[in-house]
């Protein structure tokens, strides 16, 4: 019987509280693929506002039809930008109310949505081309200001690396948690076996045949657990998506999407790096019969 | 290490055992053993024998590295057992077959699971295994309940099965540490005859065990422990100065 | 020995599987307890936004200063109405600016904050009644329109709601893994000290008597689990609150506070009681020597 | 239950003990005790000896309600064993002091806790029961050894241990399974003497052993189990037709 083998009757054997063992460590992973998610998304809006490269030309309210086309023409000429569409005021409006169908925005007066020209840039341009690109037009005539939404690209940076930092936090209790489980339920099984690791080293057994179930059985564990914590938040995301798709989508502006799957399979071979490891720490003792 | 015999013509009449001044002692004010020493040839049976509590198992256990001496040392096979790296103890234990005095068996495994640890160990495929598990449960009288667990036995059977296991792996020393406690008379003489047709093979084996009547039935060599202190009667008990302790 | 005292023996026998277990058992609390302090917090901003009574009289941009003085003067008379105060345009837009920062907002023209009367009403008048008042005044000359607030209030009780429903699948969740941890813990005692169990009952023990210091463990466990979550969450919520109260006042119009120490007691006992329960769970098959 | 002779007169006269028809099988094929019976008067001391797997753990097992009969009934003091409610059980064994075969002490307790569990279970003060372990041990040989962990016991001092554990609550009924297994002629001898003692002052004692050389000693009342049978030689087996077998 090799070291699978042998962890898998012990398993078997004491099947309940290896289940009960791994639920908890897939509780304490729940955590972790719950802030990993947010991450992604959030990390996804980032990439799409950093991207997107839109700059809004807002136009003094007086701004003749000419000189509006003349810079139409003028930014059109300009390398890097892709695209100018100009949005009267009243559709300003409009299309701001039905974006946020809020009440407090229909009752602001027309003058609160100055018409503008709406640039795209080309996804290539960096942010401090367009920086330059935004002080430049700043100066034309005509223009009241402009907006390079570096505001909202701050803020949610700002909200982006806060979710990293919590997903980090979170790591740090989350592999605690694991690590403090798994060593629990391997100390004990240990406990629980210990006339069988005592005969096996008189038999004479080495150190790593008698560790190798154990860390087999905290490998399975970390794993397993991470495997239940997918599937937990797999099927709570499912059920988001599936009842909040269209709204999110509108909110967020990208579609949310789950972990990839190359972060998946790292979430199960990290958990089983972690078990195996916690394992292998807890049976140091081992050693000495 | 028994092929290699082979190798060094001079091995075979080296002592395969040496006790050399083994001082153990548990507690400061009251050693086991004090500068206990002994000599063992390739191929002896000898008794241990000695009150309770005289370090008859300690001996043992000094042997398979279960224990450290505090002073003095011993040798198997010229190498000094105090001095193996953790490493090289699976090694020795490998070649030392022992029945322990609470059997040591694994109470959730079953009768041929238990006997066959040794040769798991090894890595000996499955078919091996069992093949000679069978033949050597058949020695020991319990042919056909390989199947049992090992709870269920009783304490003859569990007494049995622990023998099973030390013999099992063909050992080149043999330690008993009173195997036939829970045996009836005619079940512990077929298990002395068992130890001396083992021996018969050229294995070494210590015998340790109070059964005066055992002692009695062939004269072999006989150390006593009593008091910290080795009496070593060549020819049995018969005769010798020595009492009922 | 008693079973208290010989629980205490066991648990520094195995100190260690204890110890990582309690932390396992508090992993799963933080959860709980970080999601009882969002609901707590939500509720308070939700209390507060309820009785807040505050409407808002957007005034026409155009209307006259005595007309104002009359609304003024008729709010005033209105029952329930506590204070009125004329908000003018500018002061608006410095108001608003001053709390957002935000420079998209600079760039609105001043028409796009109207001047208002804030009316301040009395606590005790339901929602009804302000909705009620708010028609009236809806119909007044001068008025543009009127704000109730019950947008916000119906968002937070959604976002109020959100939470209560999140904290109360994360009581399950916890639920479980305190379960799950305190009875594999159990379990695994169990199987430690079988031989003691054995000749316990062996020895003319009674069922109770065998039983008695596994339960005391299970509890202690539990409580000292919730111990750890309890202050884990309690020491993040003072460096939160250390750091950003100013912020999160300014934001949610009160200030943020900890569990009241009812709710910690509950989770306490609480979860002393889930532990006990597991224990004795666990121990059920173990009646039969 | 022994107070309880002053309030029935009878029922001194009453066996302790009887054995009606008991018949139990671990395996279908194969029972271990086939129709046995027995009656056992109030302070008898009574020999159960047989070969190894014979049924004698067995026997006793069943009295103490560890298992119970497929058929016949156990009587102790009238009351039938295997009729007793999951509650009344641990009151059954507080009248019975057992020596296991195995011992069963707890390894990780010294050896004062091990020895005072059946008084700390009664709930008796800390000091009563320290006082009469320290009695106990004296009389088993281990005076003075109170504070050791059972775990670093040698085999002979276990088993006192567990003898010791089952006289210190003075129970009706002294049931020792192999109690001289691991012990030397010697202390077999003592501790026959201590049953005895304890024997005098009115306890039933059943005394499974396979040593033939203490049912020598003086002549009892011994059962010999075999192969599912009893035989009942009430007065020691000496000149009886059964050999050594
Ligand atoms: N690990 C230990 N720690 C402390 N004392 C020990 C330990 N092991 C054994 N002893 C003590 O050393 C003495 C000798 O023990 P040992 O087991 O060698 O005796 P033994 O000759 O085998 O006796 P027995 O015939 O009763 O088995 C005993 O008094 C025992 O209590
Ligand atoms: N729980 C059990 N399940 C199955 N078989 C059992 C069980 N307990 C005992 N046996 C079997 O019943 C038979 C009698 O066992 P018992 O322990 O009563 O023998 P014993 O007379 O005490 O023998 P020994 O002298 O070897 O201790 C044995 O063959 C044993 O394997
Ligand atoms: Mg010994
Ligand atoms: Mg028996």
């Amino acid at each position: 019987m090799n070291a699978f083998d042998r962890a898998f009757r012990a398993m078997r054997s004491d099947l309940e509280v290896h289940l009960l063992s791994i639920f908890s460590v897939g509780v304490a992973f729940v955590c972790l693929v719950t802030a990993m998610l947010v991450v992604v998304n959030v990390q996804h809006v980032q990439d799409r506002w950093q991207h997107i490269g839109k700059l809004s030309v807002y136009l003094n309210a007086n701004t003749a039809p000419e000189r509006i086309n003349d810079l139409d023409t003028a930014l059109r000429a300009t390398p890097g930008v892709s695209g100018v569409r100009y949005v009267p005021s009243e559709e300003a409006r409009r299309e701001l109310m039905s974006d946020h169908g809020d009440d407090t925005l229909a009752a602001l007066p027309e003058q609160a949505f100055p018409a503008s020209l709406e640039v795209d840039t080309q996804e290539a341009l960096t942010f401090e081309a367009r920086e330059q690109m935004a002080k430049q037009l700043q100066i034309l005539p005509g223009v009241e200001s402009v907006e390079t939404y570096a505001n909202w690209s701050a803020k949610l940076a700002t909200v982006f690396s806060g979710g990293v930092t919590a997903a980090a936090v979170l790591t740090l209790i989350v592999l605690g948690a694991v690590v403090s489980v798994v060593s629990s339920t391997i100390r004990m099984a240990l406990q629980k076996r210990h006339v069988e690791v005592e005969v096996l080293k008189l038999v004479g057994a080495t150190d790593s045949y008698v560790r190798g179930p154990f860390i087999v059985e905290g490998a399975a564990q970390g794993a397993l657990g991470a495997v239940v914590a997918l599937s937990l938040v797999g099927a709570l995301y499912s059920f988001v998506r599936g009842t909040f798709e269209a709204h999110l989508t509108a909110l967020l502006g990208v579609n949310i999407s789950f972990l990839p799957w190359t972060l998946s399979a790292g979430l199960l071979l990290g958990g089983a790096a972690l078990g195996a490891g916690a394992a292998y720490l807890s049976l140091r003792r081992l050693l000495v019969v | 290490m028994r092929r290699g015999q082979r190798f060094d013509p001079t091995a075979a009449d080296r002592p395969v055992l040496v006790f050399d001044g083994v001082f153990k002692a548990y507690r400061p004010d009251c050693p086991v053993l004090r500068g206990f020493s002994l000599t063992i040839q390739r191929g002896e049976f000898m008794f241990v024998t000695g009150p309770s509590g005289a370090g008859k198992s300690t001996l043992l256990r000094l042997l398979y590295a279960a224990e450290q001496v505090d002073a003095g040392r011993i040798l198997f096979l010229g190498r000094e057992v105090g001095r193996l790296t953790q490493d090289s103890v699976p090694f020795l234990r490998r070649n030392i077959g022992i029945v322990f005095q609470d059997f040591k068996l694994i109470e959730n495994f079953t009768v041929l699971e238990n006997v066959g640890l040794p040769l798991q160990v090894l890595g000996l495929p499955e078919r091996v295994v069992n093949l000679r598990v069978g033949e050597v449960l058949e020695r020991v009288g319990l042919g056909g309940r390989g199947h049992e667990r090992a709870s269920v036995l009783s304490g003859g059977e569990k007494q049995r099965v622990a023998i099973a296991r030390a013999i099992v792996s063909e050992p080149a020393l043999l330690l008993a540490d009173e195997p036939t406690g829970n045996l009836d008379p005619q079940l512990a003489v077929d298990i002395l005859g068992l130890f001396e047709d083992i021996h018969a093979t050229g294995v070494t084996v210590m015998f340790a065990t109070h059964d005066r009547s055992l002692l009695d039935i062939r004269p072999r060599r006989v150390v006593v422990l009593d008091e910290g202190r080795a009496f070593d009667v060549p020819q049995g008990l018969e005769g010798a100065a020595l009492g009922a302790a």
